[in-house]
Parts: structure tokens; sequence; C-alpha cells
């Protein structure tokens, strides 16, 4: 069984078609990168898988079960997680609050209006692990305003890893970090378990490229190599993509 | 800024004025106290500066001494809202104490006060002209020296039918309570009379383009306006500016003398009914123009006339009552036995359930001296709220609403 | 810690004792007003505070209630089963204000919760069968739990007190649960909500729920305090209110609408007794306050406190909505 | 009948696009919900009233003069009030509305509780017979001067460089921002303006309305209504909501005079379940 499957997935804004039929096969605990030029509709892709988006026309499969009709919340109660390009936590928050936030999402504990939500220590101890996962443990009471750029990025990775994801979507994780921070992610993410499946989308292919099983190129919404690395490096179709740039 | 609520109690000025006349030993005693409640702010402050005007003018030309006993005078801003007046009167009433209460101007706040009043058994002179108050449902501690809503239009349907010769009007109004009763009692009188109402249009309250109403008026030989506040003023213009030149006749507050310098040559012709006239020959009325003129610079209407005499009533009964207002029942009988001859709407005296029962003028507007003014062109004296039916008769019928009296199919 | 608690404490003594510190009956009576229009503050700022939503509706709410009150009384109903029909008409009206303005949030939900507010507000108007028109509704019934009469304006005012002090504890610890984040959550990060599980909608519409019961509590208890309910109880400015009060306090805490509610009944029932343009100086205390505290009286005092004892420096204090308080100039 | 209502529509839709063109591009560039605007359409009123009636100036030149002196109070307010409450919308609605207060009471306290009636100016008194019916020469006037208006902004939103710089402000605040545009003066600039216009409009509504306590509270949803049906910041969107506006008053008030007391809301409240950005708008940010 496949843990991601798209077929034919369709979106178009007005007139203009942003995906036009992608088909993309990601197996179980697999590590997908996905590069392409800007605009080629790398992150509408994630917003059609994640629910963000509603697709035209198309299917999305995760591990089976059809969810391109699902509201996103609906998907991510089925283990898809994912990060924002753009960062987007709640930054008057502590650390510790927007992880368990996400913890949260998943728990039936997020209707309850009867009881304290500090009481609620084995959630907010599951927390703690989740940013010690990702090496913040000591920052979980800072609010997030006050934190790097580099530290927001894993408390993103944190909350996604937090809700145990079948699958994780990763938006650019290393957009705008430094060098030692990208060192930094990128070692996180080679921690992350083969449970979990991963797809990224990233430009940054020194780290990427290292990270990743098999690699899709979109280009103009849809994927037009898909190979291992060694294939893909060697595809003509990927040099001129980016020599045509 | 101004102090509201000592601004003008008896203090030293009066208290040495006092000493200075020949007064009974008394007025050394307790003051009594008036408590105004008046719309200071609001859409229908023009009404209440009017009222406040008025009263302040009485007492500040008696010095704040009515038959020898010191008055003290509070005013509560009701701010045009019932809620706000049901609260003013609770600080009149349980913090200042007072014995008297000079308003509400508006029906709505009067409801929202009334079931206080008459558990508090508060003595109240108010302004606001809802029927029912002194008919179906009537407060026993209520005295009105105006008139109900529909009182003055009565008089008014009497004459549109008889000396103006209409035959078909249409009216038009605020689509609330006081615009019902106003032409409630117009229809219900000027179809008595002959004539007949072919439609009745409402327009809501706050409407600034009466176009669309304006639009409607044919095949009528008249119209009947009863709006308030500074309504009138726009109808009016918005009329003549339309070319529309059927006559216009309303109720007391669509011609009110205040709203004259308001006014433009557009207004010429406007025939209204009202309990107070501006051109009333009497010499007290005289008087209490010049008092408004030279305390205030302000033309008087209906509304300081009301409270104007409010002080006069309240003097004639502490007289009677030899100052003494402890008792709220005893108080209100005094009141309502006041019957006055001198004042600025000539006689009157009340009924047994407190309305007055005066003149009533009809009068036009005209140019005099490059002014406009009212000039009375007829008399209707000693009108009860059930003129011109007998009282039993009267209050059988239901109350006026905007659904009665209905409109019916007019004889050709 | 300590202190808070300490502080908290002599409030509460304060409160219930208001009636033998304040100098009569008409105080005690503005006391109970104070609470009530507290309460309707609160109804409010759970939506703006909370969930970044403003309402200018909420006065439809709070005479839906009244209005079904003061009508059952007069139709002959007993007390309670009045109370219990005006919280549930008023909770079905909740319901359909809600699903007509969660369509949409900011400025659009504003605009459909006015116009909503304005059609009650014409209604109360216009279907005057059932409404009295303009003139009203009076009603002269105040309930006797337990044989109490609550005619008397202190006993009226402790009733008042004990139900201000639930709606308190119940809001206080709804805003703190595990619900309570999630709605601020909304409040903040909508979109990304939504990945995280959370159904937007249905937490904002349960969020609207809650809220329109405070505001029919407070409708309840203003038809009785007052005795009577006419239109403008549902104005636009009878809206308008209840923001401002929440805005002025401070928005997004409970002591702020509490605080706002007080300032503005205390200008407009003591202060207008004393200065004839009383509402010049309401005005102007607005204007002040955004001066000097944009964040509102309750949240600015803290941070000139903690400025003047010189703890750590202010946290970031928002407003509401996504929208980071600048640093004081 | 009908003839009478349908040029009254588009009077009214006139006023009411004086009224509202300046909220709509205040909050389309600034995103200040300006709850002033309807003191200053009443100010406006007042200021032009008065300078007619006791100064003896003639209409146009107090239309323009009460414009500036409204205008010049927009300036203010947003310098010393708006200016530092930028993004925090809680914040702007308490300022606006508590100046409105204070607007309204001066007003009472400056002109009394009477209502101030203005006369249009003299060539423009009395009725014209148009396609069969009479009508106010002043009204058909004040079509003229909303299109005269409308065109100015537009030409000066479209051919200008200031129209320029505030188009790229309503598109996009952050990149006019970073392409140096004089945020904040452009900001003190369109807040006078829209100010003035609604000053301007207050004197051109005054021969007509009468200027009269309660009018500012009368108006402000009013500019409310054709904002939200025009969407914010479109120029064209509150021309045409306005009008419609108009349409649906003057028809509304006639066809279903039961419905008197909702004619403006109900079409709002369908707009906006339907279609939430207004019908003219693009998608609420």
């Amino acid at each position: 069984m496949t843990a991601l499957a798209i077929r034919g997935l369709r979106k178009s804004f007005g007139g203009l078609r942003v995906t036009q039929g992608v088909d993309l096969a990601v197996a179980p605990g697999e590590r997908r990168l996905i590069i392409g030029p800007n605009g080629a509709g790398k992150t509408t892709l994630f917003n059609l898988i994640a629910g963000d988006l509603r697709a035209d026309s198309g299917s999305v499969a995760l591990f089976g079960t059809e969810i391109a009709g699902l509201p996103a919340r609906r998907r991510a109660h089925l283990g898809l997680a994912r990060t924002y390009q753009i960062i987007t936590l709640f930054p008057k928050d502590t650390l510790l609050r927007n992880v368990t936030l996400s913890l949260l999402g998943l728990s039936g504990l997020r209707w309850n209006p009867f009881v304290r939500l500090d009481r609620q220590h084995a959630l907010i101890a599951q927390a703690r692990h989740a940013l010690g996962r990702v090496g913040l443990a000591d920052m979980a009471d800072r609010p997030l305003a006050e934190t790097s750029y580099g530290e927001r990025r894993r408390v993103e990775i944190a909350m996604a890893l937090a809700q145990s994801p079948r699958v994780l979507l990763l938006d650019e994780p290393f957009a705008g970090l430094s060098i030692d921070e990208r060192r930094d992610v990128a070692a996180l993410l080679a921690e992350v378990p083969r449970e979990i499946t991963i797809v990224m989308i990233e430009h940054d292919m020194d780290v990427a490229l290292e990270f990743a099983d098999r690699i899709s190129v979109m280009h103009f919404g849809a994927v037009v190599v898909d190979g291992t690395r060694a294939e893909v490096v060697a595809d003509p179709r990927t040099r001129e993509i980016y020599l045509g740039e | 800024m101004p102090f509201n609520r000592r601004q003008f109690l008896s203090g030293a000025a009066a208290v040495a004025g006092a000493a200075a006349m020949p007064m009974p030993a008394i007025a050394a005693s307790k003051p009594v106290k008036i408590g105004l409640l008046a719309d200071l702010s609001g859409p229908l402050a023009e009404g209440g500066i009017q009222m406040k005007q008025g009263l302040t003018a009485y007492l500040k030309s008696k010095n704040f001494t009515l038959s020898g006993y010191r008055i003290d005078l509070v005013i509560g801003d009701t701010g045009s809202s019932p809620a706000q007046a049901k609260n003013k009167i609770q600080e009149l009433v349980e913090r200042d104490h007072v014995d008297f209460i000079v308003g509400p101007l508006a029906a709505f706040e009067m409801f929202a006060v009334n079931a206080y009043v008459i558990q508090h058994k508060v003595p109240t002179l108010c302004l606001a002209g809802a029927d029912n108050l002194t008919q179906r449902a009537p407060n026993p501690y209520l005295v009105r020296d105006s008139a109900t809503s529909s009182q003055a239009m009565h008089v008014m349907g009497d004459y549109a039918a008889r000396k103006l010769g209409l035959k078909r009007v249409i009216t038009i109004d605020s689509d609330f309570a006081f615009g019902y009763e106003q032409e409630g009692g117009f229809q219900q009188v000027f179809q008595l009379r002959g004539g007949c109402v072919v439609k009745k249009l409402w327009s809501p309250l706050g409407t600034v383009d009466f176009t669309p109403y304006l639009a409607q008026i044919r095949d009528c030989d008249g119209v009947c306006q009863g709006y308030a506040g500074a309504a009138p003023v726009q109808f009016m213009k918005q009329y003549a500016q339309f070319g529309l030149k059927l006559p216009v006749c309303g109720g007391e507050t669509a011609g009110d003398d205040a709203l004259l310098p308001h006014f433009g040559d557009y207004a010429i012709g406007m025939i209204s009914a009202c309990p107070y006239t501006i051109g009333y020959p009497g010499e007290a009325n005289k008087t209490f123009i010049a008092l408004m003129k030279k305390y205030f610079d302000s033309v008087p209407g209906f509304y300081a006339a009301g409270t104007y005499m409010d002080g006069m009533v309240i003097e004639a009964a502490l007289k009677s009552l030899h100052g003494d207002v402890s008792d709220p029942a005893r108080t209100v009988k005094a009141l309502r036995a006041v019957k006055l001859e001198h004042t600025p709407r000539g006689p009157f005296s009340f009924d047994h359930f407190g309305n007055a029962v005066g003149n009533i003028y009809v009068r036009r507007i005209e140019k005099v001296g490059g002014k406009l003014t009212n000039v009375t062109l007829e008399t209707y004296k000693n009108i009860s709220q059930f003129w011109p039916y007998p009282e039993a008769t009267y209050l059988k019928q239901p109350a006026y609403s905007r659904s009665w009296p209905p409109v019916t199919a007019c004889k050709a | 810690m300590t202190a808070r608690r300490a502080l908290i404490g002599l409030a509460a003594v304060l409160l219930v004792a208001l009636p033998l510190w304040v100098p009569g009956n008409y105080d005690i009576s503005v006391g109970s007003e104070i609470l009530i229009y507290a309460i309707f503050a609160l109804s409010v700022d759970l939506l703006i505070g909370f969930a970044g939503l403003v309402s200018l509706g909420h006065a439809g709410l709070f005479s839906l209630a009244g209005y079904t009150l003061a009508v059952c009384l007069g139709a002959g109903f007993g007390q309670p089963a009045a109370i219990a029909l005006a919280l549930a008409v008023a909770l079905a009206g909740t319901a359909v204000f809600a699903a007509l303005s969660l369509r949409t949030t900011g400025v659009g939900f504003i605009m459909i919760t006015l116009a909503l507010g304005q059609i009650m507000w014409g209604l109360a108007y216009r279907w005057v069968g059932l409404t009295g028109g303009d003139n009203g509704i009076s009603v002269s019934a105040r309930p006797a739990p337990f044989g109490i009469s609550l005619a008397v304006p202190s006993h009226f005012y402790e009733a008042t007190l004990i139900v201000f002090a639930g709606a308190v504890f119940a809001y206080r610890v709804f805003v703190e649960s595990p619900f309570g984040a999630s709605l601020r959550g909304t409040r903040d990060q909508p979109r990304r909500m939504t990945a995280l599980g959370y159904n937007v909608w249905m937490i904002r519409f349960s969020a609207f729920m809650v809220s329109g019961l405070l505001a029919a509590i407070a409708g309840i208890l203003f038809v009785f305090r007052a005795e009577f309910i006419s239109p403008p109880t549902a104005a636009l400015t009878a809206s308008a209110e209840p923001v401002l009060m929440a805005i002025s306090g401070g928005s997004g805490t409970i002591l702020g609408p509490i605080v706002g509610a007080a300032l503005v009944e205390l200008v407009k029932n003591v202060a207008s007794a004393y200065i004839s343009r009383w509402n010049m100086l309401l005005g102007g205390t607005f204007v002040v306050i955004v001066m000097f505290m944009p964040e509102g009286l309750v949240p600015g005092t803290m941070r000139l406190l903690r400025r003047r004892f010189g703890a750590r420096p202010p946290a970031p204090v928002v407003a509401a909505g996504t929208a980071e308080r600048k640093p004081p100039p | 009948m009908w003839t009478i209502l349908a040029i009254n529509s588009v009077t009214f839709g006139g006023l009411l696009f004086l009224l509202s063109a300046g909220f709509s591009l205040i909050f389309g560039l600034m995103r200040v919900p300006n709850l002033t605007h309807g003191s200053m359409f009443m100010l406006g009123g007042y200021i032009g009233g008065s300078l007619i009636a006791s100064w003896h100036l003639p209409f146009w030149l107090a239309a323009l003069v009460a414009a500036a002196a409204v205008a010049a109070f927009g300036g203010v307010m947003e310098r010393f009030l708006l200016r530092r409450l930028a993004g925090s919308v809680l914040a702007q609605v308490l300022v606006t509305l508590g100046v409105a207060f204070m607007v309204s009471d001066f007003s009472l306290m400056v002109w009394g509780g009477d209502p101030l009636s203005v006369d249009a100016p003299r060539a423009l008194a009395g009725g014209t017979r148009a396609l069969g019916v009479f009508f106010p020469t002043y009204r058909i006037a004040v079509i003229l001067i909303a299109v005269a208006v409308a065109a100015i902004l537009w030409a000066m939103l479209d051919r200008t460089r200031l129209g320029a710089m505030i188009r790229a402000g309503v598109d996009d605040p952050e990149m006019a921002r970073v392409v140096g545009i004089r945020v904040s003066r452009l900001f003190t600039i369109v807040f006078c303006l829209g100010a003035g216009l609604a000053g301007f409009g207050g004197v051109m509504g005054a021969p007509i309305l009468s200027v009269y306590p309660g009018l500012d509270f009368a108006m402000l949803p009013l500019a409310l209504v054709v904002v939200i049906l025009g969407g914010a910041g479109s120029l064209p969107g509150s021309l045409v909501g306005s009008i419609v506006i108009g349409f649906i008053y003057n028809f509304g008030l006639v066809m279903v005079p039961q419905l008197a007391y909702f004619i403006l809301f109900l079409p709002m409240v369908l707009v906006l379940v339907l279609r939430p950005q207004g019908l003219f708008g693009r998608a609420a940010p």
C-alpha cells in the first residue's frame, strides 16, 4: 500500500491552471523531495493534499483512504500533518502552549470547556517531550515572540511531529535559516522514525538531496521527472527546467 | 463645566431674595424639591432643552419661591433613552428625595417610568402624550397640563372638515405610538364630521428623506402630518420642494412655536392645533414669552409652556396644601384640583384622570413683520381629552393604533 | 499570587457589602446595573477578545431574551418558566445569528451582526402586538426565590451579584479550559488550527452560543431590574455600548470588561448628575484611554505597575485579532 | 410617482456617495473603520449652515469652507489619535466612537437642539419639469455634483501620482511601504480627503435633510451599508452601492412599507451571507 497516492489532481484559479494532472505515489516510510522552479505549483500541491485548498478533480489517498473530499481538519485526524513555508505559529503563546495546541487538535479534550488546560498534566508532559525531541525543552516556557527564526522552525516541526502523523508534509523547512540552523534541522529530520513518511519541498539542494530517497521535479503544475536522486540528476528534462529558468 | 444637579438650587441668592421679601416664616423650613426629567441630549434634545428653560424661567422669575415655599430644582437628563429615564427617576426620587417630578417628554420614556411612579407614589407632571396614561390604564399620580396625543388632533379633525372643507386627506406620521394616536384622533373626528382619510403613510423613526412618501401623496385634497422634534422642519421643506401645494394640517408638535425660527417660508400656511399658542393674548403669556427671551433668548413652544405651567400648578397646589407635601395622595389630589385662569395657554383645569381641560388653538403659520408666527384662527374652548364624545362613549372604543380606526372606502 | 488572592478577596467583600457602604437605594441599584452590564460586556468580549470577532448586534440577543421574558410574564407564565423560555428563545436566536454571521469574519462579521441587530430593533418597533412598539412592555413582578423578595433593592443586588459571580467563575473556567485555548487559537491562526485538526467553524459557533447565553442572562436581569423593556434596548447604540466597555477596560481579559462596564455606567448614571456634558466626558474618557493605554485600562494599568515596580519587561499584550500591539512610543 | 422615485433614488444615491466615498477610501487604504464619519457629515452641515445663515456666505463658498474645516479636523484626528493606533482595530473603534460622542455633544452645545434649516442656493431653488414630473432643481443639482465629485476623484485616483500611490496602498499596503511611498503622509492626506468629502456632503445634504442632533448616527449606518454593498476601497463600488441603496430605499419604502424598519438591513444581510466581500469587493483580508 502506498502512504500517499495522488492521481490526476487538478486545480485552477480563474483561468489559470496551477495544478494540471499531478500523479504522485509515495511509499510508506519514504523521504520524498519535491523540487521545481518558482511557480511550479509545489505549495499549491501541498495545499491540495492537506486540504487548505479543494481540488477541482483528481484523487488523494492516504494509506488507501480517499481524502480529497474531506476538510483539512479531518485529514489531520487521519494522520496528515504539515508545516508552512511562512511560519504560522501563535506568537503570544509560549512554545509549550504552541505544541500543546497541536496535541490538543487531535484530542477529544479540545471540546472540554470545564477543566483547566494547565492542569492537563499528561498532555503537557507530552508537549514537553515533543519540544525535547527538537532540543527546545529548556525554552518551553518562553513566549514564541522572543525566539529566533530557527527556533520557531523547530517549533513548527515539533508541532507536526507531536501529532505522530503517518505522513508529514514539510514546506521548505530550511528556508531563511543560517547554515548552523540548517544543520540542526537536518539532524532533527534525520532522526524522525521511518514510521513517518515525509514529503518535503525544498530549494536548498545541499541539505535536501542528502535527505531524500526519491525526488519529484515539478514544472508548470505537473510532475515532470520522478525517480531516485541519480535518475533525476541525470534526466535531461531536469537540466532543461533549471537551465531554462 | 456647568453643574447640572445643583445649578439652580435655591442657594444663597434665592435665600437672600426670600429674606428681603415679606415671606411667611415657613419659607425658612425644608425646601420643596422638584425633579425635572428632560431629554437634554440625544435626538429629542430640542424639546428637552425647552422643558428645562420653561420650568427654570418660572422658578427664576419667582426667585425659587412658590407660594412662599423655597424650591430646589434637580435635573436629570434622560438622554432620550427609556432605560436612562428609569435610572434618572430613581436617582431623583431615591437619592434626592424630590417631592414632584416634572417630565418626561416622550411617551416611551413615561412608559418606562410609569410603573415606578405608581409604585413609589411620586406626583408626576408629565408632558408625554400617551392617551392611555389618563384613560384606559390611568396612573393615579399623574397630572398632565398639556394634552393627550390625540386631544388637539380631535380638534384639528373637526376644523379640517368643517372650516377647511377638506374631504379626502392623506395622513403621514412617524411609525410609532405617538404617530398612531395623533392620526387616529384626527381620523376619528375628521370622519365623524364627514371627511375621509384615504391613505395612512408611516415613515420609520429617523427617516432622513421623505420623498418616497411625498411621491405617494395624490388623489386627495389635504395632508395631515404629526411629526415631532426636528422632523416637521425636514418634512415641510421637502414637501414644498416637491411643489406640493395641498393644505397641510398637524398637531402640537408639527407646528410647535419653538420651531418657528427654524422654519422657512415654505412652512407658511401650515395649520396646526395645539393646547398652547404663542399668539394667545393673555398677560400671563406675554410675561412667559418675555422671560424666555430674557433668560434664554429663546422662542418658547409647547414644551416650555408645559413645564412653565407645571410650575404654576405646583405653586397653586402648594398653597392649598400649606406646603405639606408629605402625603402623595393628598398632593396629587391638590394638583388635580388646581384651576388656573391666567396662564400662557389661558384658563384650564384637570379632569378626574389628571388630564388638562382647556383651550385648543387652531393656528396658521404666517409671516408677520418679516418673521414667521402662528396666527390663531379659532379657539376651541374647554376641550377635554374625550371631546367631542362623552367620556363613557369614548372609553368604550379601542385605543388608537396603526390599524384603528381602519381606512375604509370613502363615499364618493 | 497571594497578593492577588487577597485583592480578589477584598474586592469580593466590598462587592457583597456594597449595600452597606453606599448611601442609598439608588446607588445600590446602580451597583446592580453595573453588574448586569459587566455580564453583557463579558458576553461580547468572549467573541472580541477570545475569538477575534467584533459583534455589533448583541443588543439584539440581549433584548430577545428580555422581550421573551416580558412577553411570557405578561402572558401569565410563572417566573421559572418565563426565564427558561427566555433563555431558550435567546439561544435559538443566537444560533441563527451565529449561523448567518459566521459565514465571514473581520469587517463582514461586524456588518452582518450589525444588520441582524438592526432587524431585531425594527421588529421590536413594528411587531406592536407582541412588543407594544415604542411604548414597550412593563414587567411588575420580580421573582422571589426562596421567599426572598427581590423587589427590595439590596436583595436584588445580592441576587444579581450571585449570578454575576457564577458567570465570572464559569467564564474563567471557560477561557482557561482546553476549549478556551482552542478558541484563542482560532482567533490567531484559523488556517493553522484547521490544519491541526480543529473544526474552526464549530469552535466559533460554540463560543457564539456561550456568548449568547451570557447576553441572554444579562438581558433577563436587565428586565427584572428596569421592570421594563422597549426598542432602544435593541438599538445599535445599545450594541456598541458593551463593545466599548470591553475595549476600554481591556479586551481579552476578565477584569477588563467588568471595569469598562463600571466606568461607562458610572459616567452615565453618577457623573451625569453633576456634569451636564456627560457625553463629552464619556467620549473624552475613551479617547484618553486609547491615547495612554491602547490595550485598555486593565492591561494598561498592569503594564504601568510592572514598569513602576521594575519587574520583567511587559509581555506583549495584544488587543485582538492577529494584530500585534506596537511598542509603546 | 415611479419617475419621481427613480430620479430621487439617484439623488439620494448621490448624497450617499458623497458620504461614503471617503469612508470607503479611508477603510480601503488605512483599514480604519472611521465611525466618526457620520459626525463629520453632520459637522459639515452645521458649519456650512451657520456660515450661510449667520455670516451670509454664498452657498458654494460656505460648502468649501466647511469641507476644509472638517478636513482639517480629520487631519488633526489622524495625526494625533489614529496615527498611533495603526493596526489595532479595536483601539480605532474606541477612539473614533469616542470622538463621535464628543462631536455630537459639542454640536449640541454650540448649535443647541434646534434643527438648522439651510436654504438651497437661490439659482437652484424651486423645481424643474423633467420626464413629465415636477422635481426640485436642487435635487437634480445634487446628482450633478455627485457625478462631478466622482469624476474628479476618479481622475485623481487614475491620473495623478497621488492617486497611483493611493491605489497601490489599497492593493497592498506592505508593498507600498517597500517601494518608498511615504505612507504616513499619504494616510493623513487620505483621511483629510475623506473627512472633507463627508463635510462637503453634509453641506450638500443640508438643504434637503436639514441638520439636527442625531443626524450623525442616522447617517453612519448608511455609510456602512454602502461600503458593505460596494466593497471597501473601491470608488466604482461606492458609487454603484450608493445608487443601489438609493433605489432600495425609495422603492422599498413605497412597495413594502411594512418592512420600512428593515428596508436597508435585510438586503445587507442577504448580500453578506451570500457574498461576504460585498457585491464589488475583493475577498476580505
